[in-house]
């Protein structure tokens, strides 16, 4: 059993990777950049060493410095978390070199994973449905364009080597075409170093559907069922829950042994996640595969009882899988809402700086991954992720009604945060009655995040007490400094034409 | 005394009176009970207003307050019968020139500036993208109008309130 | 439906029921002491109104005004949660006069519960074994005496009206008997003006388990399992978990089977526990019935998927219960470590204050049940309950290390609690084992709280250099207060005698 | 400087030096490396001792710290070789005239005094019963000796550190 992991990466995915580590006695190394000495993960871990400055590209992303830090450490194991160089094949071939366990697939599996038209054609050999388009990236520009046509506009141009939505454009109709493979290709070509595109029919509004699976070395590959990822800002999820009102038991079977095969034409190993896209009419088409655990894993913890991480753990030890696909059960409903530090009313602009309040919610089914604390600094840096809620409960409306009364409870102060955006979805009737697909936070929140409680009468009134204390004490400590040459009368006539 | 708030467009006027000892705190004529305690020393509050609690947080910058009620924000500006008269008399020679100055609503890397000196702009186009936390945010202008001088340029390091280019509005 | 509830309670268990009631849409009114205006339960529910002074008897003990307060504010329904008035048949009695819903048994069924010996007999003829001893208070000394030569030294001696060890008295031999029963009787004419005691064979440190009952208003009685409640500090429970590792499937059943026995036996409706002692050959007995809701409710609903809150409140409404025995699964291993505001390295003394710093745990299978902020006042008038932390685990090995990991991470200052005791508990070998009995804190905590960290170098480095620093800014502030007629020197070296 | 800190009846010897500019840390002579922050305003500190973090808490009162590390709480005492100097040479002059006051740890209500002036009492025997918190704590005896004046009653309120009685002790 692996005994000793580094954790080569910080926020509330380190800290849940140190949790899951304590809970089986497993020693934790972090590696902390400048600006996060104090923070969460560094302080929660058996041992933590400094690797560089704040910019991830000084510090979380220099392999050399994090596999160093691991040998000098006595660490036996490297966990990557996600993001950063998670889905990087190289450096997970480089921490296996250097003599340590990568706890994720094997550096082949990311690889071919990440170039998408690779991946698209080894799912189409595996019998895996993908979106219908070319499974080779553009040579011949006339081609393409019959391509396009035979699929239909509008149609998807997307980046070979891409992920996040650069080098991706939508074309509604054949003028379009040209130029706009022409951006494509050059964003492309200066985000990944890759001009390869490919063609991809578009989907207008598809649900984003995933199912999480389990690989061991031993060839077991099972699924734990499905996430619901439909709920997007800047095409990036914030609300998840497991199960999907959308699915039958049928088509969720289909999906899971889709997934399962999925997995097992790349050769995977440990956690993974195939994303789907699901259109009007339910047929569903992998859309990638994510190599790494994922934010909204514990969706899935909370209606399976497996602890994923600890799964991850077992089975890059060389443990086999302790379940077969038929003791997995999905158990009443799970929501995950996401707590960015963004401004939801500001088109979810980033908001950095000191939290300065927190009072986080509690009692029956709530659970929350957080990485930060009262007095921390959310710096400018890294990926505006603060803290996860998730709920339980025994069938959808209660987990929706718990999330919302959890989300009511919330006190985030000293920096703005998606909280009053997760509660409006949570009060929004589509999204309670499950009539939603990727287009819902464009569709429902046009003018930004709703006000679901209208307090505004309140906050008058607060403010105007407020406002008169703080002349009242400045009455007082003005006449307090000055009470020698100023009358009290005075003072107080001066700090009424102050305001 | 009299006093005006306006809390997002909405303006609620209100009177603190003492009668026979006792205070009184009347919305727009309508008498409440108001109970306001400070918890702890953050400006962290709990309100009762006839018998229901509401917890408030405050933060109070450039004369207006952005006070959160239960979690949720609010835009909140206070006026006593005072201050509003010496507003309205000193009107006119306090509006802005139809000068607006585009500021950056969070430090980040100026990716790049989508409009140039001279060119007509609508409200709502997106005139300075800037990076921050891994994401590029689109700064889009307020008014309609043309665009006067540009501070910045691409690949410059902002920071928060930095101003970014002038338009003037029409 | 109930759709408004006055809540005639205070701290974690308020707060517990306000949140039960705002997932299911039902609106709460909250009554406050003087001294608790601005804690939580005051502040989280949807109205709230003062009923007097700090001292219960002069606000959470009045009935009258508690049923005044309802009334004005239009609820419905009371909750009287535990403590304070739960238990009192009189209130409910009168809650009901007054036209508004008990949430709780009949008022019939808390009298005859409340008295001890009238519940053994209704016990026994329910077919529910009793401890051995007698079924009516002692009218004759003699005859007593004769009684406890036939049940056989050690007896205890415990008060008809009784609870809470008050006018409870062991006697080990003959000699001790006559003494005793008169101090019993003054005891329990003191504490419950009332001085009828009866006799019960001792059981020296017996286990304590007691199983979860709900009951309708249509005569269906469920049990929910068992909770193993021996962990116990002043003969007051301080660490719960479901399932007992000492129950097999049968004694369960058959323990469950008792308990709905003893439900259906004095007309029970609502949530209810009943709780047994097991000796070392597994026999059980009846202890006594808690006709409320438990503190240590939540490792049932962690176990069962239940929320009892939500039950109690849709049972009071006339609801049917929605669950058949059969349908009651136990998933996984639950404990609750109770955070109590008493210090255990120092014998549970109470600490109260402020709590200045806190920042509890979180993560997979982490519940927290509060009453507390940073910030709040822990006040001295009521209990010292200050939370509950509630774990969930697959199976016992996980719940034990995750509650142990939870307790680690746990922060909280300004006063003292029983988080370390609660650690140490779980580091506890024979605890890890489950060998273990009421006697269990005594035995292995002779000496008060093991430290079970051993971080008193780490304290002593710690405390060098705040000492330190505190000297170097003592040297600064005094040398920028003094600069024009002392020399740095000189304050330095008056510093450096202060000490 | 040398300091002796005496954590839970432990004493450690610390060195601290400063070397061609750079501190050193030595515990009983052995160098280690610490990395030592305060985390916000509160006395709350990170601490990294050879690589390995521990939160602080600390609280300081009559010249003694009660630190907790990770949750866990110890009493320390700091001296140097200066004020331990001078401790020794006053020992003797400062030390009690066996006279012990019991002293409430907690404020409360007195249910009981369970002793009488005159009385000999034992070690670890209970003197006085202090309800709080819907509990009755018995204050117990800290040394053998006799029961000198008793400055509570049975009914009386009373708060922390109030002196309960005083034992004479043998």
């Amino acid at each position: 059993m692996i005994h000793n992991v580094l954790i080569a990466n910080r926020g509330e995915i380190a800290v849940r990777i140190i949790r899951g580590c304590r809970e089986m006695g497993i020693r934790t190394v972090a590696v902390y950049s400048e600006v996060d000495r104090l923070s969460l993960h560094t302080r929660l871990a058996d041992e933590a060493y400094p690797i560089g400055k704040a910019p991830s590209s000084e510090s979380y992303l220099v392999q050399d410095r994090i596999i160093a830090t691991a040998l000098k450490a006595g660490a036996d194991a490297v966990h990557p978390g996600y993001g950063f160089l998670a889905e990087n094949g190289d450096f997970a071939a480089r921490v296996e070199k250097a003599g340590l366990i990568w706890i994720g697939p094997p550096a082949e599996a990311i690889r071919l994973m990440g170039d998408k038209t690779v991946a698209r054609q080894r799912m189409k050999e595996a019998g895996v449905p993908t979106v219908p388009g070319t499974l080779e990236p553009i040579s011949d520009e006339a081609e393409a364009l019959k391509t396009a046509e035979e699929i239909g506009f509008p149609v998807l141009l997307k980046a070979a080597a891409g992920g996040g939505g650069k080098g991706m454009r939508v074309v509604s109709k054949r003028e379009e075409f040209q130029p706009a493979l022409q951006t494509a290709r050059s964003e492309a070509k200066s985000a990944f170093g890759d001009d390869r595109v490919y063609i991809e029919k578009y989907l207008e509004n598809p649900r984003h559907i995933e199912f999480q699976i389990l690989a061991d070395k031993f060839g077991h590959v099972i699924h734990l069922g499905e996430r619901e990822c439909s709920i997007q800002r800047r095409h990036q999820k914030i609300v998840e829950e497991s199960p999907s009102v959308l699915l039958t038991p049928e088509m969720r079977q289909a999906m899971g042994e889709a997934a399962v095969r999925a997995a097992q034409a790349c050769g995977y190993r440990n956690a993974g996640t195939i994303e789907f896209l699901v259109d009007k009419n339910l047929n569903y088409y992998f859309l990638e595969m994510n190599t790494r655990l994922q934010v909204e894993h514990p969706v899935t913890e909370e209606t399976t009882g497996i602890d994923l991480v600890k799964e991850q753990l077992k089975i890059a030890s060389g443990i086999p899988l302790g379940y077969s696909q038929e003791e997995i059960r999905q158990t009443g409903h799970a929501i995950e809402v996401r707590i960015y530090a963004e401004d939801p009313a500001n088109n979810f602009m980033p908001s950095a700086g000191k939290i300065q309040y927190l009072r986080p919610p509690g009692g029956p089914g709530i659970r929350e991954d957080s990485g930060i604390f009262e007095d921390s600094e959310v710096s400018l840096y890294y990926d505006s992720i603060l803290s996860k809620l998730i709920v339980w409960g025994k069938d959808r409306n209660e987990a929706v009604a718990r999330m919302a009364r959890a989300l009511e409870e919330y006190r985030l102060f000293g920096i703005r945060t998606t909280i009053p955006f997760g509660l409006a979805v949570m009060k929004n009737k589509n999204f309670q009655t499950g009539h939603f697909d990727t287009g819902f936070v464009e569709k429902e929140f046009r003018n930004g995040s709703a006000d679901v409680k209208n307090l505004s009468q309140i906050a008058a009134i607060a403010a105007l007490l407020i406002d008169r204390q703080k002349a009242a004490s400045e009455i007082r400590a003005s006449a307090n400094h000055h009470h020698k040459w100023e009358s009290p009368w005075k003072t107080a006539g001066r700090v009424e034409n102050m305001r | 005394m009299k006093y005006f708030v306006t809390s997002e467009e909405k303006e609620y006027t209100f009177d603190l009176k003492e009668e026979n000892g006792e205070k009184k705190f009347l919305l727009n004529e309508k008498p409440m009970t108001v109970d306001f305690k400070q918890v702890g020393k953050k400006p962290v509050y709990s309100l009762l207003v006839d018998g229901k609690p509401y917890d408030v947080w405050a933060e109070s910058q450039n004369g207006h307050y952005t006070v959160a009620v239960n979690g949720q924000f609010y835009r909140v500006k206070v006026e006593n019968e005072r201050s509003r008269l010496l507003k309205q008399l000193t009107r006119g020679a306090e509006s802005a020139e139809g000068v607006v100055l585009l500021k950056a609503p969070m430090p980040g890397l100026v990716v790049r500036v989508k409009a140039e000196k001279g060119a007509r702009v609508k409200k709502g186009q997106g005139l300075v993208l800037i990076e921050a936390m891994k994401m590029e945010n689109e700064i889009k202008s307020p008014v309609n109008g043309v665009i006067g001088s540009i501070a910045v340029k691409q690949g410059e390091a902002i920071d928060k309130n930095a101003v970014l280019l002038e338009i003037n509005a029409e």
